[in-house]
């Protein structure tokens, strides 16, 4: 399944702020926003899409996503 | 005194640390992040490096490491913790103190000396600083950009828990000033009842002229002189 | 291994199901000349397998084998009372006193980095620490030492950044403080980078451990990371040329480094290698498992088995052929005692690592490989290891280099632009800027045992509960090497000691990186022998041994060679912390004094690449006597404690020294100079002349120190003195009076890296975007 | 639009390797693999999805993704 962390809204995004900046001076200035994050692919066993989904919001909450600084989202739970 | 040194996978400061806290006369213990048990410790101090090598975010694994929970339950006693660098990441992870650490803004890994205000004298952590000390101590990070939301800044300044803030020679805290990113120049921060302090930068490798600077050696006598004053 | 005379006849060895058979096209594929081939048929008797023949091409290929390099290494001398181990181990060390020994090598990883510049440089330097700790040392020191085309190539930018940043994130992570280095940026080493990491280690003598297999019987643990498909073939890869599209062609052998697994393989060793659970231990670098079980068993003469199914594995399916030759970083070869084998897997769950029993010791002197319990390879070990063929190849001077060298140079009489515009435009140029932007990415402080980090001539550590101290340097002009391979090197040696006396130290050994192109190019051959030729004799002169080092050869894109580049890394040893000195002017008022003669010489400058884009005349000329009657006046005078400060005077000549010493400090400073020589201004100014050094003392010492020089027969005189920062740069020549402010100076100085790198990096090679 | 750029299969990716072992420790056994890339949230103004696709290709062949060790895949694209 995939997962993706990403920076607040709010909270500085350096790293998107940097890529933003560099795809500007390669010419490309139709960008208007960038924001970076982790794409994390997770497989595991589960039951069921739905218990794959809550051990994940679990993981996030616990370990993969700093609540003060970063989002989540379960975006993809694919059959193995 | 007797402190305790906590060294997880991918510490690499511990042993600085020990040289430090000997140099001023503390009894140390290297303590491995498996080893249970805080008791007959005045001081715990959790030292910089890579733990897990800042894998996912700087302190995010470490903080499940089984010493966590005794450090927890020490610093819920009233217990002297201090994180230096990787260690003050650590206990934000842990939440022992408010908001977090993320890249620095110029996405640089930043290794320098930076000037640091101490913004308070009449703590455990900088007792033996004169007011308004600004010291000169090194630096070494990916991840020091201090962040928290509006209502815990106006909290941490209000409470006067910003400890250290990164300064220009003139004691002006600049944008020129900050190393990497920080709100508000914030370099060190204490928990609400003053006994949990983190901070980015290294005092323990400013204790000898022969490698520069001496101006961390005050940190280290600060916790020396308070854990010797409560034990009276 | 069994007497050597007598021929080992290796078994019979079915053919693997689903390996290759073995073709001309296959041998071919695997680098081995046909002469090559038929000399393994005869050492085995009959047609190797698959397996074998990959294990032969590894331990054949010019990395492990040193085919063309081996003749020309033997003239370089390795002897001196203070050497403990010289080369063949994966380090060199040496006595530096007090019980103490230093470890110490230099690496390159120039290939990797072509490809992938970040892991490229990151796994270098975790084979270098390895090589370091795997001898019983703790690295305590790095150095690096960079090549790159010039900076207004958007894809050379990102060679640059991603290799400092490798190089950064793995020793930083480690722990291990970075104190040194060089780097030069020059259209010679477009598209193939030089990327060399030299490491210090420090131990007890008794602490020494050698790469050995001894006691037949002893188990064969794999240690640390699991094996996986990373750079199978590498280190033949590390032996051919680049060529055009080989981004893609060499993607899946790029290999990934894990520092963070590196840190507690570093500890987990060192506890091993004091437990005494074992009686040798190795890195699997180059060549993986197959050099360090064949080196290992060669250098105690036995023999090795193992069984490639009991190796851990990162991925299914995995083959002998790629178990065996992966590359896989941050694992480690270890020969346990018979019986210690679960003490040894207890002390690496500690450190949350892996140790697996994969084979044992025998006594037949035979490398036998088994999946499963079947054989697959069966090599006799001595030929193996040591029966690659060498070449001494034809040799030729490069006739372009000496065309080159014997160019009219322009500015030799009047300068063709403004001296003070000139100064400040040099102190701007990416060979001559602050070197800040680099090592502001590499930890410096660590392990607070550094007290001269990067940014001086060379780096210094103290080394704690004595009053000793070493020091370290990496030199080498490329573009000196490349018009006058043997003077080059000369200069590349005479340098690195100069810049080690600098501090304080005395020198005292050597390793060594020869950067070369093709081998079977006569006049790379040329460059390469003549080069070692000056190496060895300056190495004589100094009596600085060679320890170790490291050769790597076809740095060349698409036909075109790199600057021969044989980068000299030098130890020293201080003998009491409190003569450490450093490079920069401290205190207005003092008196500056210059040991050694200015000349006439502009050839191979940087003022000629930075202005006129040429690199051509003669490098400057060296006086061996004379460099060593310097470095010994200028060490008595610091011995007797009468220097303030003291820097070699190198690439961009005196006025860049003296820019140096005033900027190098805490904050900036001014200087006024009087140079009355009857010498044209550019040479006089920005000539590279050998054999200067640039003191500051206080005045009451001018006398004493100018008559030590007398006494030793070199050449001094005080040039002025340090001023305040407000004062700027002064130079008064017989005819003509140069000044620079000092803010205009300090800010070219530190902005001509940072600015540049500001400009876009591209992944991709140059072209027009969107 | 979202992009996503993950380590090549086969490549060692040692943050999914510490993440994998953490998760472990923390209880979740069920974990058969992790693999950690980037999530990049891209705002720019195209004619039409597919002159953004093509856009964002380029981005990533030239900046966004190493060449060497990476792949990259071009997730959603939504109308702004
Ligand atoms: N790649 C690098 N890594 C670390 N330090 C470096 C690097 N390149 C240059 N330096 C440091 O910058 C300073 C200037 O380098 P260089 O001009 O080669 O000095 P020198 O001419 O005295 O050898 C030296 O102190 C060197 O150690
Ligand atoms: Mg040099």
């Amino acid at each position: 399944m995939e997962i993706r962390v990403t920076p607040r809204p709010g909270i500085l995004d350096p790293q998107g702020k940097a890529i933003h900046h560099a795809l500007h001076s390669l010419g490309w200035s139709g960008v208007d926003d960038v924001r970076v994050g982790k794409a994390i692919h997770l497989e595991l066993d589960a039951a069921s899409e739905e218990t794959a989904r809550a051990t994940a919001r679990t993981m996030c909450e616990k370990l993969l996503a700093n609540p003060v600084t970063e989002d989540f989202e379960i975006d993809r739970v694919e059959e193995a | 005194m007797r402190v305790a040194v906590v060294t997880f996978p991918g510490s690499n400061c511990d042993h600085d640390l020990v040289h430090a806290l000997e140099a001023v006369g503390a009894e140390v213990e290297l303590r491995w992040h498996r080893d249970p048990g805080l008791d007959e410790i005045d001081a715990v101090f959790l030292s910089g490096g890579f733990s897990y090598g800042d894998y996912l975010r700087a302190g995010a694994i470490a903080r499940f490491s089984p010493v966590m929970h005794d450090v927890v339950a020490f610093a819920r006693r009233g217990g002297i913790v201090a994180g230096i660098c990787n260690g003050f990441q650590i206990l934000c992870e842990a939440g022992l103190l408010p908001g977090a650490l993320i890249r620095n803004e110029s996405l640089r890994f930043q290794s320098q000396d930076c000037r640091m205000k101490v913004e308070r004298t009449d703590t455990a952590f900088t007792n033996a600083y004169p007011a308004g000390a600004i010291i000169r101590v090194p630096l070494a990070h990916a991840e020091g950009n201090y962040r928290a939301d509006e209502e815990t800044l106006a909290r941490l300044e209000g409470e006067g828990r910003v400890l250290f803030r990164y300064v220009d020679a003139e004691g002006e805290a600049t944008p020129e000033a900050n190393p990497n990113g920080s709100t508000a120049n914030i370099a060190g921060i204490l928990d609400a009842r003053g006994t949990v302090m983190g901070m980015m930068p290294h005092p323990e490798r400013a204790m000898e002229s022969i490698l520069g600077s001496t101006d961390g050696v005050g940190l280290f006598e600060s916790i020396m002189a308070g854990v010797a004053g409560a034990e009276r | 291994m069994k007497r050597g005379s007598e021929v080992l006849r290796p078994g019979a060895v079915d053919p693997r199901p689903g390996d290759p058979e073995v073709t001309p096209e296959i041998v071919a594929e695997h680098g081995l000349s046909p002469e090559e081939y038929e000399r393994i048929e005869q050492i085995m008797g009959r047609t190797p397998t698959f397996t074998e023949l990959g294990i032969f091409s590894a331990m054949w290929s010019e990395h492990c084998g040193y085919k063309n390099s081996r003749p020309l290494l033997r003239l370089l001398p390795t002897e001196a009372p203070w050497v403990i181990q010289g080369p063949g181990e994966n380090a060199g060390v040496i006595d530096i006193g007090d019980g103490y020994a230093l470890a110490f090598k230099i690496e390159s990883h120039n290939h990797p980095s072509a490809v992938e510049p970040y892991q490229g440089a990151a796994t270098g330097v975790g084979g270098i620490l390895r090589d370091i700790f795997t001898m019983g040392a703790r690295p305590i020191a790095i150095l690096d030492s960079l090549r790159f085309g010039d900076l207004d190539s958007g894809r050379v930018r990102y060679l640059f950044g991603g290799v400092v940043k490798g190089i950064g994130d793995y020793g930083n992570c480690v722990g291990i403080p970075n104190i040194g280095g060089e780097v030069h940026f020059d259209r010679g080493y477009e598209g193939n980078p030089i990327v060399n990491a030299m490491c210090l280690g420090l131990m007890k003598h008794d602490d020494l451990i050698t790469g050995v297999a001894e006691g037949v019987g002893n188990p064969l643990m794999a240690v640390g990371a699991r094996t996986g498909r990373d750079g199978i073939h590498g280190a033949t890869f590390a032996s051919e040329e680049l060529s055009e599209d080989d981004d893609i062609e060499s993607r899946p052998m790029v290999q990934v480094g894990d520092p963070f697994t590196e840190k507690l393989l570093l500890e987990a060793s060192l506890e091993l290698i004091r437990s005494g659970h074992i009686v040798g231990i190795q890195d699997m670098g180059a060549a993986g498992l197959t050099s360090s079980a064949t080196e290992m068993a060669g250098r105690s003469g036995t023999g090795v088995e193992i069984d490639t199914a009991r190796v851990p594995v990162r991925e299914e399916g995995m083959t002998p052929y790629e178990i065996l030759l992966s590359e896989s970083q941050e694992r480690m070869l270890v020969v346990a005692r018979l019986g210690r084998e679960d003490a040894v897997r207890e002390l690496l769950e500690k450190w949350e690592l892996e140790a697996e029993v994969i084979g044992h010791v025998t006594d037949d002197g035979i490398f036998r490989v088994k999946e499963d319990g079947v054989t697959v390879a069966e090599i006799p070990g001595l030929p193996l290891v040591g029966g690659c063929p060498t070449y001494e190849r034809d040799a030729a001077e490069d006739p372009e280099a000496r065309a080159l060298r014997e160019t009219e140079l322009p500015e030799t009489g009047e300068p063709a632009r403004d001296l003070a515009e000139a100064w400040v435009s040099l102190l701007d140029s990416p060979n001559l800027g602050s070197r800040r932007w680099i090592y502001n990415q590499y930890d410096t402080t660590v392990r607070t045992s550094t007290v001269i980090p990067p940014g001086s001539d060379a780096g210094v550590v103290r080394i704690r509960g004595t009053r000793r101290a070493v020091a370290a340097t990496t030199d080498c002009n490329g573009r000196y090497v490349y018009l006058s391979p043997r003077q080059g090197a000369v200069i590349a040696v005479a340098e690195a000691a100069r810049n080690l006396v600098c501090t304080g130290a005395l020198p005292t050994a050597i390793t060594n990186n020869l950067n070369f192109g093709s081998p079977l190019k006569p006049h790379i051959y040329g460059q390469m022998r003549e080069a070692v030729v000056g190496m060895a004799e300056a190495c004589a002169f100094f009596e600085t041994p060679v320890t170790g080092g490291n050769v790597s050869l076809y740095n060349e894109t698409d036909g075109r060679a790199i600057h021969p580049t044989p980068v000299v890394g030098m130890v020293g040893v201080i003998e009491d912390v409190d003569q450490i000195t450093r490079m920069a002017f401290t205190t207005p008022g003092d008196a500056i004094l210059l040991l050694g003669d200015n000349t006439n010489e502009l050839g191979a400058s940087e003022y000629l690449y930075h202005f006129h884009q040429m690199i051509a005349g003669a490098p400057p000329s060296v006086d061996l006597l004379l460099e060593r009657s310097l470095q010994q006046a200028t060490l008595a005078a610091i011995r007797r404690g009468l220097v303030r400060s003291a820097h070699d005077c190198a690439e961009g000549g005196l006025a860049i020294a003296l820019s140096e010493c005033a900027l190098g400090g805490e904050a900036p400073v001014g200087f006024e100079v009087r140079l009355d020589d009857a010498l044209p201004p550019v040479p006089l100014l920005f000539g590279e002349a050998q054999g200067r050094i640039v003191l500051s003392c206080n005045p009451a010492h001018s006398e004493e120190i100018l008559g030590l020089a007398r006494d030793y027969s070199v050449p001094a005189r005080q040039i002025g003195s340090v001023t305040a920062a407000e004062a700027g740069f002064v130079v008064r020549l017989h005819d003509r009076e140069v000044r620079v402010g000092t803010e205009d100076a300090s800010r070219a100085w530190r902005d001509a890296l940072p600015r540049r790198m500001d400009a876009p990096i591209l992944s991709t090679p140059d072209e027009a975007t969107p």
